[in-house]
């Protein structure tokens, strides 16, 4: 479905992907995993073409899609709960997740879909009215996802949408995962440092260092790797 | 190189550039014709203009920079403001100026310049002039000031405020208005509280013509009576037919003056539009500092200076010389009142 | 006789209010967009103002009927408004997006002083008389006295566009695009928004507006110049921030509480300090609201 | 019994109609490590924001005694920079670097509640100022030494990674010579390698350095290890206090926040 | 990207140009004589003029673009280069001193003159740096304290004969006094805001100027200011002027050397570090409001000082020396420059004094030509002339392993 080979991608001089090839099936969840700075989030930038790829190609679906404008990729089916989150912080929690839905036109489906997220996260609905700007760190987190399943993709970006929830929301999130796979068949790209729970959804995993994929195997092999454990599990 | 160096500088850029423009417009057609009958003492007539925009800080680069480039008289300033700052240099350099616009009384009265001359009558005379004509002809008893808080406007104020008083009419009101401002109902409304017989108004012509315009929509039929700044055609064709009764004081009616009339024409031909504000004063400079030097056999500047106080010179303006302080005789003020889209001498 | 007096001050205010509104609509729309004082916004409306008396001035030669020149004037001045607006964004703006926000600043100064010194190498220095396209209704003549025909219209124009831009940016889906891209370009178009076009759009209808405005004020006061801009952009730039830049509500009541002030303050005490008090009023809401009446505060949690 | 370090009492803060913090009473120990935790929403990070000033309350008292001594100080409301010069430093939830200083300056910065050269002096930069300016630079290179960044020091802030920052962070708190360090989430983004080295880090500070600590934190296992008492909230009221094992067995903890089993 | 691709661009430009500038530049309308002057000609030079400068300006921009990515951190630009060495700079210093020291003697008084402006405009903008550049406070009214330190020198020697060395400083801590009165209200607003208040307060100045007579003999200004003297001694205009060059140098080296303490101490950090963010610098112990105050005190004071060189050149002040486009013109030397570096605030001051005056033989086309200047620079340089590169604090100590 996604192909990537031999990306390289700047910020100014600066190069954070030296190489990278990596591919995703349909129906799949990937992940990725790496130290920080290892140029994950650059990846997903790159490949929604925030960030331009300065040598390799991209492949989505069998289209080339290396320099086409972010909007015409997103239009393709390719959604990212970006780093930092970044919530609308003037637009209301309901104003959020309908720019979630930007691109689509089921008006009746796209109210059906809010309900089902109000009910995933209860915190939402309560302050559904509240500007984005002013929810906690997590409260934030929980709508970036959500901003990012109301826009029904095929492919779903997501980079450590763990961060700052708590324990039982963490353990939500990750069933959500599973179950949008299973039931939509939507396709998943995971960005972790939680790698234990990452690499146990996984149905394979990447791991980066400094802009290089280093290693790649299925989830369940990486967890029993020696050197993943010691430089990922903290084990 | 031997050529007589003639400076003219004034706004020719910037929001005051229309009452620059015509200045130079006249020195070119002027020096053009002086130079296609040879010259003057055998000399080509080089004009050198520079832009003041008006700033009395660039006036004093604009000066200096005439006086570094050897120029030998200056027409000019437009606005008294830079011409008074740039006075100073020309005179340290021992160089004749002759402004076509700048009315300040001191610049003349206060005899600090000796070598500042101007074909324009200073704004002291027009005020006295307005007060004969509103308390004479149309006995008014009570009056109305404005202005545009500027150095020109405000001036012109002052002194009718000054000479009104002293005449025995009430000023019942007395204010300036912000220059460029996008409407002036509040003022108008205040005016037509105030019930004047007349309002006099210290400034140039956008503004009066915005104020005459709005006085006349609020159904205000008060006289309203400006200075030099309002007695331009452009006045009349920017405030179309709520000019018409609109007083105003200018240089004595010079439209049958044949000088005045080729002027006139000399300007159509060369650039198609009829000329703009002081080109006839700047025209008459032109030609009264030419001659001056063409009597004076030199550009030496006493030799200037005592042929400008003695020679007569004939120009649109009339035939005139310069009185001991610098302003030009027999070119006095005369009341105008717009009359059928045209700007009618009263007597 | 006073409360005719008071109502006089209000309403002249009031159209004061108005013309600085029609222009500081587009500005703050411009500010809310990409967070730039667009020092040229000034400039187009006296560009619409120009195209407007240009094609009215070859039309009306030309023997066409009032109303079809009024009509075709407008046009023109809305087209070419919207033309330069279009274009100086690309030009001055766009290679600036993720340059330090001074230097666009500084190339929006450069662009209204470009702008000005165009027009007027192309045109005239000179001040052009500007006819009046709204005629006096007769209907009206009872009240012309409180308040003119033509300023009636300029009234209910500016409200109609507040209306008009208030429904385009809350509920149509452009409007949701310009709010989402103005707060976070990234993100908007991750989610599918093309930025460029819709930064482009903001500044075609501000442009617009600001040619509407031209248009309206020129024939209201008569008179037009190639520097007629910069005093109504500064003007109606104070009255966008008083109201809460970025908001189009905002801009209207910040317009009209500056036209207010200065009529009321010419009207009571004296118009000589009118702009002194016009700014201490602006010092004094924004110490109490600093982000203007109707700005929203900061929301950035810590 | 030593008097509280930090005695927050009845604190209560609304924003509009919502109640954030809920009559909120907490007190922290000289020398202890202490947590804050709670679901998202909590009130958490409002906590730390008005005990910083960066809120000022709707309702309660805070109190600090820097030596744990009777004369404790009520800081409701008292601007952030005079917190902090009476000797409470934070960190941020997101982070917030000072992006173009170098890794020391960003340090240097710290120091400013503890230094004061003025116009005058920095024109003049007589021996007083120049002994001060070294001072600063020695200090804060200590600092990143003993929090491991010293081989950054002259690298902008901004090229550092994301736990070198978030410990960059903690650097800078330090040099504000504080009794209490408030730290939000100061392993979020962490991988579990990382969250290791941070969690020695923390209790060197303790030990080493003598600043009592109050951490807010999503990673039950950093809190469960460090933590000599924890305090969890929700909907701004407290709902549990005690010892990591005490908290672990909590119901009401469990059903709130932490779910069925957790991996710690 | 293929040469053809480029040349249907440049045309399809060529012909939005010709579109675009059909009303203004071809349709003239004669409002006395009702006709209509078509100017044809201008719309054919519009297209050919417009295609080549597109080509040309989409050039550029790859090209701006392609160095972006070029340059690598560790080849810094040719002036960091020099700045940076002694073994460059030291000679560059001497020679640029030795050309000030003869300036007034090899060129002709207009040129000293100039410069005496240019050198008044880089004090300006070296103090405005101080708000703008180094503490980020945008501040449009920064001619307000220009204007205090000019009349102060005005009035106190009108009415006091004060002479210009006592009204130098006096009239800086006036304005610095301004500065710290007019910022305190006002200093928690953010951004643009904070803009358009110090705009208004300019604008309050200049029109108490312009309407009190009785204290600032209103638009008609103060005349025959004195320029300053020299042990008494009767000197010529020439002289004069060049004694106040000497003045200026100098008093630009003592801003220099002050700004450049300034920036490395406490102060200066503290003002980059409310630049950064204002939240965590608070929580850092710094008091936002009195540092910020301290840059805008200093700034106003450089103005102040600057006001009363002013007065002291020109001889002659009315209000209308001290529009807000003063205050825009001083912003742009900053930013144009290079906000925050010394050099470029130099070199921005004096390509925006000295442009305009030897864009003087343009006549017309100067005011048009300095826009599209200002327009050109920062699309292509948008750090300006010469970019700030902040020297960082390089830790000297020993560092031990
Ligand atoms: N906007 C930027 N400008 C310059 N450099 C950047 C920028 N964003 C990231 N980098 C650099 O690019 C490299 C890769 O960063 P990236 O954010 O992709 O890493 P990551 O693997 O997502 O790390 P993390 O786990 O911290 O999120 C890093 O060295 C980082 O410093
Ligand atoms: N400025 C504000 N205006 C309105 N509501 C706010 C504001 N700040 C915080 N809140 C609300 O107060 C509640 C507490 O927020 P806080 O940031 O303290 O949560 P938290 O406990 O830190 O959560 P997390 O673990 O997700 O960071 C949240 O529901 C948030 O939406
Ligand atoms: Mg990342
Ligand atoms: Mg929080």
């Amino acid at each position: 479905m996604l192909k990537l080979r031999n990306i390289q991608s700047f910020y100014g001089n600066i190069q954070a992907l030296k190489k990278v090839s990596l591919d995703v099936e349909e129906g799949e969840i990937i992940t990725l995993i790496g130290a920080n700075g290892a140029g994950k989030s650059t990846t997903l930038m790159t490949l929604c073409g925030i960030v331009p790829a300065r040598h390799g190609t991209i492949t989505f679906e069998g289209q080339d899609i290396t320099s086409m404008a972010p909007e015409k990729i997103v239009a393709l089916g390719i959604s990212q709960v970006p780093e930092g989150r970044r919530i609308f912080p003037y637009l209301s929690v309901t104003e959020n997740l309908n720019m979630g839905s930007f691109l689509r036109s089921d008006t009746h489906n796209i109210k059906k879909d809010m309900d089902h997220i109000f009910e995933l996260f209860p915190i939402l609905a309560e302050r559904r009215n509240q500007p984005g700007g002013t929810l906690s760190g997590g409260e934030q987190q929980m709508l970036a996802i959500s901003r990012a399943l109301m826009s029904k993709p095929k492919l779903l970006l997501l980079d450590e949408p763990s961060l700052g929830l708590a324990p039982l929301i963490t353990k939500r999130i990750f069933e959500i995962i599973r179950r949008i796979n299973q039931e939509s068949g939507t396709t998943i790209l995971l960005v972790e440092q939680n790698a234990n729970l990452a690499l146990k959804v996984a149905n394979r995993a990447y791991v980066m260092e400094t802009g290089t994929i280093t290693m790649t195997d299925t989830g369940k092999n990486l967890l029993a790797n020696e050197d993943v454990k010691k430089a990922y599990l903290g084990i | 190189a031997d050529t007589i160096k003639f400076g003219v500088a004034g706004a020719h850029s910037g929001d005051l550039a229309s009452y620059g423009l015509p200045s130079v417009k006249a020195a070119e057609l002027v020096v053009k014709k002086v130079n296609a009958n040879g010259g003057i003492l055998g000399k080509q007539v080089e004009l050198l203009v520079e832009d003041d925009v008006c700033k009395p800080e660039v006036a004093g680069n604009t000066a200096t920079k005439l006086v570094s480039d050897g120029v030998n008289v200056v027409l000019g300033h437009i606005c008294s403001g830079a011409t008074k700052a740039a006075l100073g240099f020309y005179k340290d350099a021992g160089i004749v100026v002759m402004s076509p616009s700048a009315t300040t009384p001191d610049l003349t009265l206060s005899g600090d310049y000796p070598n500042f001359f101007r074909t324009i009558a200073h704004d002291a005379v027009q005020a006295q002039l307005q007060v004969k004509y509103a308390t004479q002809v149309l006995k008014v008893k009570k009056i109305a000031i404005l202005h545009d808080k500027g150095d020109y406007g405000k001036g012109q104020a002052e002194l009718a405020q000054k000479y009104f008083t002293e005449a025995g009419v009430e000023v019942a009101l007395f204010e300036g208005v912000t220059p460029g401002a996008m409407d002036y109902s509040a003022i108008v409304t205040k005016l037509s509280r105030t019930k004047p017989d007349l309002v006099i108004w210290g400034g140039y012509h956008p503004e009066a013509s915005k104020i005459v315009a709005q006085m006349r929509k609020k159904r205000m039929k008060t006289a309203f009576m400006g200075g030099d700044g309002v007695k331009d055609n452009t006045f009349i064709k920017v405030a179309g037919k709520y000019a018409e009764g609109v007083y105003a004081t200018g240089p004595m009616d010079i439209s049958s003056n044949p000088l005045a009339i080729q002027a006139k024409k000399e300007h159509q031909d060369a650039y198609g539009s009829d000329p703009g504000a002081f080109f006839d004063a700047a025209y008459s400079a032109t030609l009264a500092l030419l001659n001056a030097i063409e009597k004076a056999g030199s550009t030496d500047y006493d030799a200037i200076v005592k042929v400008l106080h003695t020679d007569l010179v004939d120009t649109p303006l009339g035939k005139i010389k310069f009185d001991e302080h610098g302003d030009a005789t027999g070119i006095g003020f005369s009341v105008y009142k717009v009359e059928n889209g045209k700007f009618v001498e009263q007597k | 006789m006073d409360f005719d007096y008071f109502m006089q001050l209000f309403l002249g205010g009031l159209t004061r209010g108005s013309i600085y509104a029609l222009i500081a609509l587009g500005y703050t729309m411009v500010y809310g967009i990409i967070q730039l004082i667009n020092f040229a916004h000034g400039e187009i409306y006296m560009i619409g103002a120009f195209t407007g008396l240009i094609v009215s001035s070859v039309l009306t030669m030309a023997g066409m009927p009032t109303l079809g020149v009024v009509i075709m004037a407008a046009m023109a001045a809305v087209i070419y408004s919207s033309a330069y607006g279009y274009t100086m964004e690309k030009i001055a703006y766009k290679p600036l997006r993720n340059a330090p926000r001074l230097s666009a600043l500084i190339s929006a100064i450069g662009m209204s002083l470009f702008l000005q010194n165009y027009v007027l190498l192309a045109q005239t220095s000179d001040f052009l008389p500007f006819p009046s396209l709204i005629p006096d209704f007769d209907f009206w003549e009872p009240y012309a006295h409180l308040i003119s025909s033509p300023e009636l219209v300029i009234l209910a124009t500016t409200f109609v566009v507040m209306m008009l831009l208030t429904v385009l940016i809350k509920f149509t889906r452009i409007g949701k695009a310009m709010r989402a891209t103005s707060q976070d370009k990234i993100m908007a178009a991750l989610l599918g928004i093309n930025v460029d076009r819709i930064i482009s759009v903001t500044f075609v209808v501000g442009s617009a507006t600001a040619a509407i405005g031209g248009l309206l004020i020129a024939s209201h006061i008569g008179q037009i110049n190639f520097y007629m801009g910069f005093i109504a952009g500064i003007k109606a730039f104070v009255a966008a921030v008083l109201g809460g830049i970025g908001s189009i509500p905002g801009a209207v009541l910040g317009s009209f509480v500056l036209g207010w002030t200065e009529s009321f303050f010419t009207g009571y005490i004296s118009s000589d300090y009118e702009d002194v008090f016009a700014f201490i009023i602006l010092v004094v809401i924004l110490i109490f609201r600093p982000s203007g009446i109707l700005g929203k505060s900061e929301t950035q949690k810590v | 019994m030593m008097k509280p370090i930090l005695e927050v009492n009845n604190l209560t803060m609304d924003f509009g109609g919502l109640r954030a913090i809920d009559h909120l009473n907490i007190s922290i120990q000289k020398g202890e490590i202490a947590a804050l935790i709670g679901p998202n929403g909590a009130g958490k990070t409002t906590f730390f924001n008005c005990v910083t000033g960066i809120y000022t309350p709707t309702g309660g008292d805070i109190l600090i005694a820097r030596d744990g001594g009777n004369k404790a100080r009520r800081i409701n409301g008292l601007k952030p920079n005079v917190v902090t010069k009476h000797g409470l430093a934070r960190t941020f939830q997101n982070i917030r670097l000072f992006s173009s200083m170098s890794v020391l300056e960003n340090v240097m910065i710290g120091c400013h509640p503890v230094t004061k050269t003025g116009v005058l002096g920095a024109i003049l930069r007589g021996p007083a100022t120049r002994a001060e300016e070294k001072f600063i630079a020695e200090k804060s290179y200590a600092i990143l030494k003993k929090i491991g960044l010293e081989q950054f020091v002259n690298e902008l802030a901004v090229n550092l990674s994301y736990g070198a920052q978030r410990r960059l962070e903690i650097a800078r708190a330090m040099a504000t010579d504080p009794f209490l360090l408030l730290l939000d989430e100061p392993a979020a983004g962490m991988n579990p390698q990382e969250t290791r080295d941070l969690d020695d880090l923390i209790i060197r500070i303790r030990d080493e350095d003598k600043i009592s600590i109050l951490l807010i934190e999503h990673d039950m296992k950093l809190v469960m290890s460090l933590s000599d008492n924890i305090h969890v909230v929700d909907y701004g009221k407290k709902i549990a206090e005690g010892t990591p094992e005490e908290i672990r067995n909590n119901d009401v903890v469990i059903k709130a926040y932490l779910g069925e089993e957790i991996d710690a | 990207m293929t040469a053809n691709n480029e040349i249907k661009r440049s045309l399809a430009a060529s012909v939005w140009f010709m579109f675009l500038t059909f009303p203004i530049m071809v349709i003239k309308v004669n409002t006395v004589t009702h006709t209509v002057e078509w100017r044809w000609a201008n719309m054919l030079w519009v297209g050919i003029g417009a295609f080549f400068l597109s080509m040309l300006w989409r050039y550029l921009l790859i090209k701006k673009e392609m160095g972006n990515n070029k340059e690598t951190s560790d080849k810094p630009g040719l002036v960091q280069t020099i700045t940076a060495n002694p073994r460059f700079y030291i000679p560059a210093l001497v020679a640029l001193g030795v050309f000030i020291l003869v300036f007034p003697h090899l060129f002709s008084m207009y040129q000293t003159s100039i410069m005496i402006s240019a050198l008044i405009y880089v004090m300006l903008g070296l103090g405005l740096n101080i708000v703008v550049g180094l503490a980020g406070l945008l501040d449009l009214g920064y001619v307000a304290f220009f204007a205090v330190g000019a009349y102060s020198y005005a009035l106190l020697n009108l009415t006091y004969g004060i002479t210009f060395w006592v009204a130098l400083p006096l009239g800086g801590l006036l304005a610095g006094c301004f500065g710290i009165l007019l910022g305190y209200p006002v200093l928690r607003l953010r951004g643009d805001y904070l803009a358009i208040v110090t705009l208004g307060f300019g604008e309050i100045i200049r029109l108490v100027l312009e309407n009190w007579n009785e204290f600032s003999h209103g638009p008609s200004g103060i005349a025959n200011i004195p320029k300053p003297s020299l042990f008494g001694l009767d000197l010529t205009l020439d002289q004069k002027t060049i004694y106040l060059f000497y003045i200026l140098v100098l008093l630009v080296l003592f801003t220099i050397f002050v700004i450049n303490r300034l920036q490395d101490s406490r102060i200066g950090r503290a003002w980059v570090a409310l630049k950064d963010d204002e939240i965590a610098c608070q929580a850092m112990g710094i008091d936002k409001a009195k540092t910020k105050l301290r840059a805008f005190a200093l700034g106003a004071t450089w103005a102040g000082m600057g006001g009363v060189i002013f007065a002291a050149k020109t001889t002659f002040i009315n209000p209308a020396s001290f529009t807000i486009w003063e205050s825009v013109i001083i912003l742009c030397t900053v930013v144009l420059g290079g906000m925050g570096s010394i050099l470029g605030v130099i070199s921005g001051a004096l390509l925006l004094i000295l442009l305009p005056e030897y864009l003087r033989d343009f006549g017309q086309f100067r005011m048009i030509t300095f826009g599209i200047v200002l327009v050109l620079m920062m699309v292509f340089r948008p750090g300006g002339m010469i970019e700030n590169v902040r020297k960082t604090y390089t830790f000297k100590g020993k560092m031990e392993n």
